[in-house]
């Protein structure tokens, strides 16, 4: 079997081809997926890569399909992913809802474009953030990241894979029109610096496993179809052994099981990076591109003296309330720029509370939101 | 150390090979020169024809927003790709324009070599006025190893057009030495202007 | 045929499962049940190996009550959920099981999509001919001219032949059964699961619930005694006039083709795509 | 045979067993007709008429609620009909081994 | 042609029977849906009804086929609506992000049951509420209402039509398992009575129609395909005569009207009911079936001594944040209980920027919330 | 054949659209637009008259240009829009145009549904065997064995037929035509349209820049040369051997057949609605 | 006006009618009698066999919450109903069994009424049974019109079989005429119980 | 047909033609050979080659980018095949006039 990295530690990649790098590197050993711009290398690129590795590429008929398919392989035990942009990320809702429901790892990559509907193709967008947290029926846990680098393209699908592993979750990973067709150099970590986490498959005999059961850190072990272990997977709400129950008490447990698990782990869900923050007392909250656009906008800021800082978000939702918090209390000032109408706008604002003042910057028009447009916006009322 | 941004703008018509020579001069500096780059170019339908673009920003350090602020310099291979793009070229940015196609520049600091004319007649194949070009921008950006330009290059051109597009790059470093950037003016544009 | 049947099935139900199911008297779908058991029995899989896929409906109910590897999946997506499995672990045997609606209304895409792959899958198709679960509207094999919840004044529409469709879209091998015909479902659906490729089997079931009631056939029986009064063999048929075959339907194995299977076919593109 | 259960594996927790194995033990003329034993689990049986209905040898009679009365288990030819199409596997059919029906 | 409305003026009605007969009241003429419970009594009611009215009624092979149909019919200038539950209301999306877009009026019932993907296909639940205002990819407008009774079933529909054909904008009406199986009298109003709004169709000749005209109100006259006035259709952004663009100026007007079409509506579109909140000190903020119960609990706690009111909410979104605001300032405590994890509790923190004590009450488990429970939680701290 | 077709192709272009069109030089998206103007115009039928819808893809742009009641709506569901429109108001004619992934990928089921259905409706399909628009992923029409930028190791899957599903599915009209077989194309067009019922044209039309380029066919020329070298009219073909018929392709009315159309039906159901 | 909210729940198994007898209730009520009413069931797999039960609430007043929160009236026409749904009953609430199936009864504030039997002994068709039961429910809950409730069974139930229905509703009148709710005791549920 | 416009409805904004009418006067044994005009609209046509390369009677050459150069108008059969197939509608073929042609 062949080497799953790129033969140089070095190389210029575009943010796709860097997704598509982490999901071999994370153990991805399935893809399915619908092509779709801008969005499509990923699938390009698997497709000359997973046969390499011994993994399946398979293009599905549409992304229902193949976000069915993906549910299938990693029932089957082997990690999975499909990527898309908006038009398809809309049609993948219902079964990525399944997922959630039967706790299936699986990664799925959002590459955003501008506009709603059919939009705008070929341009950046971030209008799909409320969307991943809240495009399924029900009232389903999730959880979301979004990277701003094509060198988060690779650590952050990584990562992706390792939350979705360890905490049996689909993982929605975003990505804009601006990270995925930029290219950059990326310095690949050797194999044994990357951090895998597998699912933990079931270690009692097959007698002993309750394959959906309420244990102490709410994720239940997983075990592969046709390991001997044969159990009962369904999208209906179900008990403990995985078969379907009306019983309040049951659903109750169940469902909140569902958020408890991810209520535990948050330390380690919740990604953020500071920039300049320690003693910033204006800030941007930004993610994806636009915090890249944002860090400028803070060095131009503090270089005209303004003691600017940024909080880049990288894990979306479960929203990281409490960091926020702390920036609320913090600043006096915080700039939420967006390229869209104003959606983790809406989440900070949920959490001041009035604490400070909190602004939003949006841009709808299809175009990369630049560092002295938020430059602007900073310096607004000084 | 302090940030030591250099940005590249390439500009010409959707069918110039625009891209694959921001690529391989990204490839050259950002993987053989061992520095930070970021490659971007406008995507989509325009790129069927039309004025396309392709940016290369090359830094000490990462880099933080993608795109280019102000280039450095400003490669055109068309005259509208240079009426467009001119007036974001940094005051004290270069110009670098293929006289085949380009004819009236809008400023004095501007390096005129006919890319075109020397694919064609030097090179005998017009469609590799890109490496051309990339020769020449590869000498008057002066950040660029061009030994590592030429390796980058040759690791991205198809198989077969190797010796082809070596010879182009060639062409343009050639082109391009006997342009003496210490006698352009100082400043592309006015900066009264702006 | 062995000598106690029942007595098979109930070694590959759940026994942590509440009987009897959930499927109202005389329905169909636990004749259907008791025959893939058979099948499966005959055939000597362990039932480790057996993967046994739904959608939703009232035939999505199955896989819960028989212990084998079982995934209730949603509404016409089986065959995708299916296709992962088989393509992750092609050991396993994956066969799906899907109501009329389930595979040809809302699944109809995946299911002419997973004929033309040829993964190495069997899907058995419920034809109960309406939407069982959801009080009996009218599904795409509803006869034109009865009676569904959302046909009151009679069905306008004109019904797939689910086998033909399977046909043309590239099956490998596809047959068609009753649950009168117990004996021949048996042996269908144990050449559907042997079968390496696509094979389906359309099995004409009764829902005398929801569409017997609407179309004076209220209980199994008159249902059963349809089936019987209306099914020939392909072999029958093929000596019977076209006139004779008006009212008739086919059963037996209508089509049964040699074909590459995915699995095969990407374990080439492995070898060529090498290192 | 002797020592198999005639329960099958899976036993209803209130299941009846409704009709006993028949044990007449008329001859046909020339060969030993075979003899079976029918079982019905109550608990699971819904009572839908299938068996007593398809039965080629009228064996199969219906109770006040359509449930399966095996009123001439002596006729029964073992096709198996009943076993076979009961949606609720709620029907037994077994051959009585002759051994067994000797001993009666 | 048949009446449309059933003889008697009293009736004893199922909500899905409701809001059938709503539809019809309001001058729907199309239909198209797809089965699922709790919502299929609303196409079975119509199939019988819409060949009456010498309308249409369609059962198509999906919800998403259900969606692309509807649209259809509205762009050939026929009201329309479907109807569906969770899973199919997911697999719209893609489609109501169309026809947010082209700004095609039309109504979308979602009846929403317990439960995360298939969940809890007989239980009640609110589960969908924040998927109907997110559940589209973009940044897409949308007009979302909630009913709570059987008489609502009725008018709310209505008034959901009136609203799509004056905003030219999707619908949403959600209705929940509790009020669409239940049976309640209805008491119509003469037709006379009801308030029927169409879309405005041009009126200048065809030459001078600007299909999508960035007019004063934002609304541009809409007609109908085969009137002579031939315009384009897309789910691209467009310019003012509906032809694809990606210019940035274009775009931003494009979607700036948008969303300036219904701030300009605000007052009649933001609809709400109080019940005892004048002079209330606590209040409950509730919709949907809970409403009811919220209700209840209001009357028990006033006769238990304490000042309860309840603001109960019909439009969901666009959240009516000014008349949500007032009710915050006037309250020492405001309850939101839900059949989900807090959805709409979320939108009520956001506006209340720390102005008072706000809890939220959920149960997940497909049972309704009863009055004792809100009673509960309103005596809890007294 | 009028004297001046290219005169007449202008009467129908929208005169406010830029001008040459978005697709490549020598896309044969622009060869298939030109035909069905030509049919439209031979039918009489007013610009008011005709709404044309399509989804997306290369393909999907074409509506845009041209000055009828024109609707681009999303990827693999024109048809149900369509469906929408011409139940809404049968006067108007009402034509889809649709790519071979658009039609049979994503939207392979409002495909055969509406086909089942009847409703009176044109399908045009052009099958250029590639995602053009994304940049040249295989589509359900790529042929097995030939590259794509998703099958670089050559392509494994098997090719729907998309004119055999149309008959299988129950459409009324089913004709294949190519974009060097122009003048068939008219005629084939111009019967579809006059069809009452769901009709269907196939096109063999050439990307040559996505499909083309990857399979040695890398202009619009050598692809027009194939197709004139490997159609055959169904007449032709009919004389000739199955093994002489190997690479070959069939052009022409595949299928034409009276049945009802669906708005007639449900005027029916009307009638017996009654009050 | 005071709010005068009377609670009714119908319980039995799955095939008895009961929804159907909450609807002629319920319309009885709401559209003959011109009260408000507001009916609800249980809905779903439970529907097809086990314990179902069925609820009318008619009030004098638009009735907010939908459900019956302490029944004024239960009738259950099996014992697992009436195991099951007996402790929600008002503690003056009323209980009416079926007393063919239902043998042993929590409280004496009951009414019972062999409704099977005089279905099947009477009448000539168990099935109608719960027609027999909604007469006296009709009866005892003395907040009916008899009169509506026969007009509302007449339009509900399938044509052709209004004169059964009829006849049961009748019988069931009859039945429960014989019933001296006077001299039942005042309670049904000891207060003390709960 | 005098006074009909030869251009076609849209006039494209900078378009040129670039071949004339062709005007030779040739005259075919025994009937008179009908003769034709070719017009392309430069801002239209693409460079495909189609027309240049199907034409049956090697009417139309190719200029350095693939356009259309009309070498051989006098040949011209009409067949119309290079109007038909072109994707741009940048050619239009017309009859001349026999009259026309007389006039000249
Ligand atoms: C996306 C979605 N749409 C609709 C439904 C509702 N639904 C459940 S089963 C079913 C149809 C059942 O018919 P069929 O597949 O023929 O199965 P049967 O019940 O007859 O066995 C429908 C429409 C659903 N669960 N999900
Ligand atoms: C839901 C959705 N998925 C994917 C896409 C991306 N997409 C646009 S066109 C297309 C396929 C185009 O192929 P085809 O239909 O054959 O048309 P062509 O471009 O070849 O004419 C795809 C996958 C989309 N727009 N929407
Ligand atoms: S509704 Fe029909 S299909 Fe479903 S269980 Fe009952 S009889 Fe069977
Ligand atoms: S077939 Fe089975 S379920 Fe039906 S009556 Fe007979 S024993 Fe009972
Ligand atoms: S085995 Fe055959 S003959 Fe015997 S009881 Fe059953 S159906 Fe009748
Ligand atoms: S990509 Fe292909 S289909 Fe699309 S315009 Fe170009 S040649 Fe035509
Ligand atoms: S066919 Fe048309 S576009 Fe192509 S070269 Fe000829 S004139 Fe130009
Ligand atoms: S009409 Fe025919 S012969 Fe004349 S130029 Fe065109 S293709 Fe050639
Ligand atoms: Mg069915
Ligand atoms: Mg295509």
């Amino acid at each position: 079997m062949a080497t799953v990295m790129p033969k140089k530690k070095r190389s210029l990649l575009q943010g796709n081809e860097a997704i598509a790098l982490g999901a071999l590197a994370a153990g991805c050993r399935f893809f399915a997926g619908y092509p779709i711009t801008p969005a499509s290398e990923i699938s390009e690129v698997l497709s000359a890569r997973m046969p390499r590795v011994g993994g399946t590429f398979i293009q599905m008929e549409d992304e229902i399909a193949s976000m069915g398919a993906i549910i299938g392989a990693s029932i089957a035990g082997i990690k999975s992913m499909t990527a898309t942009s908006g038009p398809g990320f809309s049609l993948m809702q219902e079964n990525i809802g399944y997922a959630c429901i039967t706790e299936t790892p699986c990664v799925v990559v959002n590459v955003m474009r501008g506009g709603g509907s059919t939009g705008l193709p070929t341009c950046p967008g971030q209008g799909d953030v409320m969307q991943a947290r809240w495009g399924t029926h029900g009232d389903n846990p999730i959880i979301v990241l979004a990277v701003s680098t094509v060198t988060d393209c690779f650590d952050i699908t990584v990562r992706a894979f390792n939350l979705s592993e360890k905490y049996r979750i689909p993982v929605v990973l975003l990505s804009d029109e601006v990270v995925s067709h930029t290219r950059e150099t990326v310095i690949f970590p050797s194999p044994q610096d990357i951090e895998i986490v597998d699912r933990v498959t079931p270690s009692v005999p097959p007698e002993w496993y309750v394959p959906y059961e309420n244990n102490s850190t709410g994720i239940p072990d997983m075990a592969a179809f046709g390991e001997g272990y044969r159990y009962h997977v369904t999208g209906l709400v179900h008990d403990e052994r995985g078969f379907p129950t009306q019983h309040p008490e049951e659903v109750k447990t169940f469902t909140n099981r569902l958020f408890r698990k991810l209520t535990q782990g948050l330390h380690e869900i919740q990604i953020i990076k500071t920039f300049m923050m320690n003693d910033a007392d204006v800030a941007v909250i930004a993610y994806g591109s636009v915090a890249r656009s944002a860090q400028r906008a803070v060095v131009d800021a503090r270089s005209k003296g303004t003691k600017a800082g940024l909080l880049q978000l990288i894990t979306l939702f479960p929203f990281p309330e409490r960091l926020v918090d702390k920036v609320l209390k913090q600043c006096i000032r915080v700039l939420v720029p967006e390229m869209n109408m104003g959606q983790i706008y809406r989440e900070v604002q949920r959490v001041n509370q009035g604490k400070t003042d909190v602004k939003k910057y949006n841009r709808i028009d299809g175009q990369f939101i630049t560092p002295d447009e938020i430059l602007g916006e900073l310096l607004l009322e000084e | 150390m302090a940030e030591e941004r250099y940005e590249v703008r390439l500009s010409g018509s959707g069918g110039q090979g625009i891209i694959i020579a921001a690529i391989v001069l990204a490839e050259a500096a950002g993987v053989y020169d061992k520095k930070f780059v970021c490659q971007s170019q406008s995507y989509g339908p325009e790129a069927r024809g039309g004025t396309s673009k392709a940016e290369v920003i090359i830094s000490n350090q990462t880099i933080d927003y993608p795109k280019a602020i102000k280039p450095d310099l400003l490669l055109s291979m068309n005259q509208e790709a240079c009426d467009t793009y001119f007036s974001d070229l940094k005051t004290d940015g270069l110009l670098v324009v293929d006289s085949t196609l380009v004819h009236q520049v809008p400023t004095n600091r501007v390096a005129a070599i006919p890319f075109t004319r020397i694919a064609r007649k030097e090179i005998g194949k017009e469609m590799v006025a890109n490496m051309v070009a990339l020769g020449a921008v590869g000498v008057l950006s002066q950040i660029i190893s061009l030994e590592n330009l030429e390796k980058a290059l040759l690791a991205r051109v198809p198989k077969g057009t190797e010796e082809i597009n070596r010879k182009a790059l060639h062409a343009g470093i050639e082109a391009a030495k006997t342009i003496d950037l210490k006698h352009l003016p100082l400043l592309a544009i006015d900066e009264e202007e702006i | 045929m062995p000598k106690e049947i029942t007595k098979l099935i109930h070694k590959y139900l759940r026994h942590d499962k509440k009987f009897p199911h959930v499927w109202c008297p005389g329905c169909g779908n636990g004749v259907i049940l008791g025959s893939l058991i058979r099948a499966i029995d005959r055939l000597g899989l362990t039932k480790d190996e057996i993967v046994l896929a739904s959608g939703i409906g009232c035939s999505g109910r199955m896989p819960v009550y028989v212990d084998f590897n079982t995934l209730h999946t949603t509404h016409g997506r089986a065959l995708t959920f299916a296709t992962g499995i088989k393509l992750a672990k092609p050991s396993l045997t994956v066969i799906t099981v899907m109501g009329d609606g389930d595979a040809t209304a809302i699944g109809g895409n995946h299911f002419i999509h997973a004929a033309r792959r040829n993964v190495n899958l069997t899907a058995i198709i419920i034809n109960n001919q309406i939407y069982g679960m959801t009080g009996g509207q009218f599904s795409p094999t509803t006869p034109y001219g009865s009676h569904a919840a959302t046909a009151p004044y009679g069905h306008i529409e004109h019904a797939f032949s689910i086998a033909e469709l399977a046909v043309t879209a590239g099956a490998a091998f596809v047959g068609r059964g009753t649950v009168y015909h117990v004996q021949t479902l048996d042996k269908l659906i144990k050449a559907a699961v042997l079968k390496r490729g696509f094979s389906v089997v359309e099995i004409i079931s009764n829902c005398h619930i929801q569409f017997g009631r609407r179309n004076e056939m209220g209980n199994p029986v008159t249902m059963m005694e349809w089936m019987r009064d209306h099914a020939v063999t392909v072999e029958k048929a093929e000596k019977m006039t076209s006139e004779d075959l008006e009212d008739k339907f086919t059963i037996g194995i209508l089509a049964d083709e040699e074909k590459p299977i995915y699995t095969e076919e990407y374990d080439k593109i492995r070898e060529r795509a090498g290192d | 045979m002797t020592g198999k259960k005639k329960r099958p594996a899976v036993r209803p927790e209130k299941g009846t067993q409704r009709s006993k194995p028949s044990k007449s033990l008329e001859k046909q003329s020339g060969r030993a007709k075979k003899r079976y034993s029918h079982t019905v689990f109550e608990d699971w049986c819904k009572k839908c008429g299938i068996c007593s209905s398809f039965c080629p040898k009228n064996v199969i009679g219906q109770d006040e609620h359509g449930g399966p009365v095996f009123e001439r288990p002596e006729d029964c030819i073992g096709c198996r009909f009943c076993e076979l199409h009961c949606p609720d596997f709620a029907i037994t059919v077994q051959e009585l081994d002759s051994d067994t029906v000797g001993d009666v």
